[in-house]
């Protein structure tokens, strides 16, 4: 199993999340950051001054999936979150090592990080 | 000049301080409604309506509007810079002549205010001051003077059809100008980033709920107190106040309800809607009529704003949808049901249709003066300084671009 | 018909607009107290409250309470539509009729809101809508037609004590009756999903302390515009307003210290249990009363409020323990306190008994019948409509599953 | 006695109302600009000091204040408990007793609520408290004793400049008092953990506005219920008030543009600083002139602000920068643009240096007693109880360390 | 070293805490996410409508704990979230492969990832 | 690539920002946390009673860094963020798989997780 991270647009959120869905994976959890890329933030020309707005609102979307759909969620999200406009965001793949349900108390995970079999067992 | 009436008087020293609470009111309600990246800007964009209208009109607006007429199309210059007006009433009135004009000076205030739904999280700070001042000279001013000041729009409707057409707080000045006036800035500026991709959801209900709660309790202020007394007639303007707002809330409530789920913004529109209505008809119907007046104003502004969401109309915070088209509705309204024993006129259903039609001609002349001049001066300052702030700066909001200031941390 | 008279006429125009700006001071106070995701609800309760209440005041409910009445259990039909009621002032009063009503008709909106408490976090719309109208048309007209309508309560007290109980501006009909009533609503409803589980936090302090400063500042209106006049009477009832608010937050505070730290929810509690414990008093006794009443009455409502906890009641944001405890409190303390020399009625510290044994029976037969009636409503309503959401949309939360909203964002 | 008048009082039962509401207006002001973790007990401060204060006033300070002169000091003890205190107008006014000393508490609490400032996300609850207490009685009651209550400190400037100072609502009283005791407090109770380092900003503007609009709304009651009388007099406060916030606002707002943006808190702190400066100008001043005055407020706070940043002085919330200084400010400027025709007494622009002479002496008399009184009663409290919590409290916040609350969820 | 991260029902959030620290897990870190399961989300009736109620405040606690005693956070959790209704929430476990002590400086895991040793030495 | 995640004080985040921008390390995604140590919170005494805060404000950085930079976005924060007091948070990092950049659509990591080399080629 692994966890995708995704950093994207907040108005670009629902386009994800719709993404997601009609490929199947209903499973995520998000929340609200502030962050920069490379670009180290946006400049606004100011009466001379130059402020830089450097920590702008992104929304984080994290899904935990089967080593073997990783490819399929990473695309979706690329897809949907996509405008060409620097600020788009990025995604990381990590590698999760177990994974539980809570409500049957059971694992469920398949495999071991990165898709080499590992030290978890099937759950259900 | 008249006599001071003390009674009259306490009246309006409070009526006076709670319709200047209304324009933050506007503040608030207009706040919650926007992204927290904008919020601290539509705050401060009423608050901004507030003190350069109040500076416009000690200078000059005042007299604009209330001094003797130039030629029935403007006040006179005779009171620029307040000259002239005392702690005596000026004639016809019982209220210090100070506290008329300072009474006065919080609608147009609040008239500027209520335009700043168009300009809501795009506005370049600049642009929207300029637009302001120009706004509140060329459309605010002349149109009290018309309808309040003495001028000239009412004897020309009044050959027209017959009658005076009436105007008890300001339907037609405030509601109506400032609404179709939205329209016509909202046609100019264009639509926020974003707007037709997703819905721009409110970012915090509690404050456009406390928004609304000054606008209900400045209401009694604007309304009765438009009665410049403390008599009957104040008594009435403040309970089919009252009464109108419950309706029209309970009227946007069902027919949202018949689409969905009636929610609290839903509920407190349909309010604001019916305290609009009511405003020109407050000192001529009664409370039953009020409770039509509301309810039909719930209903027309539910109507009005599904339409301009259907057309892609980002006049963003729906000053048209409720002040533009309740006050239009309210004015015609008050032609049917006004009564001879509470305002002194009869109105259709007491058998006197010109009042009617005076109302309707008087509506279709300040809507089409307020979209033409609004427009004019739209595009003018658009072009010359820009209402505007760039994509980037919009991107990132406008508290941080126009203000330099986070809302929340 | 009274004469009018103008001062008066200024001041309930003033009052009877700060009284409505309470009914959001409910849903303000109430609002910050429940967890985010049923404050739009929980403000939309109060203010569907006041739509509601209103419309059916204009309709019946002022004729159920004050039209001449029928055989003394409730006011006739005379009223109804507000006929008749005009810009003349009603027998006995000075201030126009109009008014009057609109002053009434905000009492009966905020009780309401002030029962909104136990329905908290767990409304369904519809079923609170009509146990609303019902509570109101059966339970609040009723009290208030035999308290101040002339309905034959006053006669049969007085036959069984010797005096006429006196209640100045509401705390029987107002605090007493929608605390007891809700007190009676809980135990129908039920607690919170969770709610014994874990302590269920207000999600933001500010918010209902903006509220309280809306009470507190509408309670000047509520008191000091029960005397109907600008006079001495007025001012009395103003000062000891804001000294048993005072008081009340004092001795709520020390209460609350002497066990842990004295929070700013305490303190604000305090001073609308000294409030509501002074509003029935506030015609009747003096400034150095009001302060005993104000402390004791923080004593008695942090007492209650821990008992209710303890007792494991979700009688959720303390209608009862507030208004309603300190509502009685204050009436029976007014039986001790009143003096001659303010209100014309000596208590029992002037050496009257009877008055306070006629504020004891008042009481508990204002007590039993809110029990009794409400508790059948309640149940009635659950039966036919229910008055509570399912599990699931109690979980997700009100705002969305009632009215399709999320406050924040 | 004085003979009682319906219209005066009709108006100061609501100017008091507005009055009281402004100390919530404090509350909400101050309470948006700390963190999050401190705004419980941010507004909670504002909240003691309506309460205790209004305690004190009743016990003691209205007689310290207002009863015949005890060797022209401090008044005597008369009034204590406000015994003799009725419904009929004191000596030379024409309001009940009881409404007087009510209009009157209120100012006082108001005045303590403004000196939290410098205790922002540091105080000790119960140094606060004794602080309070002693500010109050030691010196606002003494203060506004001399200015308002027939104290000698007005003959003795009169033996020295030859005019009688004036103070129409409290510009010294208020305002300046309050203002240089915040200054005292802040040098002995020293800056906030990590000032130094880094800025910390305000976790919500709009609580703030809503604070700001409280504070605007009220004042009207306090400059314009400061005639007593609901007259013409009171219609030029209330005039020249909100044209001084707007002038103020205005000012700030370029001064603040002409270094970088306009912010929403540079406007309302520019309107909060006009509307102080107008205080004592109020009752003599006209609006031409106090469009000057606003905007010179503006202005000055705007300096006064920026350079007790630039000193590292951490006075947080600014009732040094901006109530003490333009409450000075505005005093001196009276004594510049009173006129005879308005309030009855000639100042320098009419030719009568005497009065600008008076007004300054005033002041600075003023400011060295505030100054003085405020650090020695500030060195004992700290002394005995401690003003300020332990580096670990204020780390954690002060809502949870002395409230045991949490603002938000 | 090991990272878990645990998404439960906000309500049950203090069981958690309690649960941990009785077995003497102090150190956690939390914030508010909002998310869905396998479900996607509560469906409410409408008169007619269905809406759907996709992402549900949910808290997310995150603990950092050495290999060997993974378990036992797990279980902790596993217990004190449980309600057996849908929802309840999820558990994954994923490798830390360097911790540091800001205070002292240190670094201060004794395990790469995954249990197996690795490059981090153990720092205090 | 690693994800580098800090737990720092509120009020340290400013400097920690200023010194990773010096070493040139601008991307960031940053958001509100509140957690607590192995002290378990901070004790307040009041009156005879002891009341334990538990949970504090804290400020989380996530970095997402090629590998042979860890070392230097570690240090970064380590001297920015301390005070010497308890309290001052922790660091830790994690394996990346893989990372992408959704506005070129391209992928941008180098190496796969614990610098070992790995599964993603080189994306630009
Ligand atoms: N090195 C990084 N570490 C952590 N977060 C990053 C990093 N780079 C980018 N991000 C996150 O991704 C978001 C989008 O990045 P950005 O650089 O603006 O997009 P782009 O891919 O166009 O360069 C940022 O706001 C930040 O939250
Ligand atoms: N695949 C997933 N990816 C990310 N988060 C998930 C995933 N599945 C569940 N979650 C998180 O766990 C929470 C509880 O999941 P849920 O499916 O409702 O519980 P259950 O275990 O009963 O199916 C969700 O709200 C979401 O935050
Ligand atoms: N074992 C842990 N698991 C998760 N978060 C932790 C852990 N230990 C510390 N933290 C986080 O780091 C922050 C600082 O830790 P703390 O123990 O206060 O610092 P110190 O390093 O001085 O012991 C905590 O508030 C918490 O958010």
């Amino acid at each position: 199993m692994m966890k995708v991270e995704a950093i994207v647009r907040s108005e670009k959120f629902e386009a994800v999340k719709r993404a997601l869905e009609e490929r199947g994976f209903t499973g995520m959890t998000v929340y609200e950051v502030r962050g920069r890329g490379e670009e180290s933030g946006i400049e606004l020309e100011y009466r001379g001054h130059v402020i830089r707005v450097d920590l702008l609102p992104r929304v984080k979307i994290e899904v935990y999936v089967e080593d073997d759909r990783v490819g399929e969620v990473v695309e979706a999200i690329m897809e949907a979150a996509w405008t060409g406009q620097p600020g788009d965001g990025r995604i990381f793949v990590l590698p999760v090592l177990e994974a539980y349900r809570i409500r049957t108390r059971e694992r469920i995970n398949s495999t071991g990080p990165g898709g080499s079999g590992g030290p978890g067992g099937r759950g259900s | 000049m008249g006599e001071l009436d003390g009674a009259a008087t306490a009246w309006i020293l409070a009526a006076t301080s709670m319709v200047v609470l209304m324009t933050f009111g506007v503040a608030f309600f207009y706040g919650g409604l926007v992204r927290r990246k904008n919020v601290a800007s539509m705050i401060a964009l009423s608050l901004i309506s507030l003190f350069i209208v109040s500076i416009q009109w000690a200078v000059i607006g005042f007299s604009l509007s209330f001094a003797p007429s130039m030629g029935g199309v403007v006040g006179g210059l005779d009171y620029v810079l307040l000259r002239g007006i005392g702690m005596e009433p000026l004639e016809g009135t019982s209220i210090p002549g100070v506290l008329y004009a300072a009474f006065q000076m919080a609608f147009a205030a609040i008239t500027l205010a209520i335009l700043t739904s168009p300009f809501a999280e795009r506005a370049k700070l600049t642009g929207f001051i300029a637009f302001g001042l120009l706004w509140t000279t060329l459309v605010y001013d002349p149109v009290a003077h018309w309808v309040w000041g003495g001028g000239g729009l009412h004897s020309i409707v009044e050959g027209l059809t017959g009658a005076t057409p009436i105007d008890f707080a300001g339907g037609l000045v405030v509601h109506t100008a400032s609404g179709f006036s939205a329209l016509a800035v909202a046609l100019v500026i264009g639509p926020r980033l974003g707007f037709e991709e997703s819905h721009i959801p409110p970012h915090s209900i509690p404050l456009t709920m406390i928004g609304g709660a000054l606008l209900w309790f400045g209401w009694f202020g604007f309304n009765a107190g438009s009665a410049l007394a403390a008599d009957g007639l104040a008594g009435n303007a403040l309970l089919v106040t009252h009464l109108a707002a419950s309706a029209g809330a309970a009227s946007w409530a069902l027919a949202s309800w018949s689409h969905g789920r009636p929610g609290s913004l839903g509920m407190i529109s349909g309010a604001v809607a019916g305290l609009v209505a009511i405003t020109p008809a407050a000192g001529f119907v009664g409370p039953m009529d009020s409770l039509v007046i509301g309810a039909l104003a719930g209903l027309a502004s539910y109507k009005a704003l599904a339409w301009r969401l259907d057309r892609g109309l980002d006049e963003s915070l729906d000053a048209w949808a409720i002040h533009g088209v309740s006050g239009v509705l309210g004015s015609i309204l008050t032609g049917v049901f006004a009564r001879e024993d509470i305002g002194g006129v009869p109105g259709l259903l007491e058998g006197n249709p010109s009042l009617l039609a005076a109302q309707v001609v008087d509506a279709v002349i300040i809507i089409v003066y307020s979209l033409a001049v609004t427009l004019a001066i739209a595009r003018l300052v658009d072009g010359l300084i820009g209402l505007r702030v760039t994509p980037t700066e919009e991107y990132v909001g406008i508290d941080i671009s126009q203000h330099g200031e986070e809302a929340y941390r």
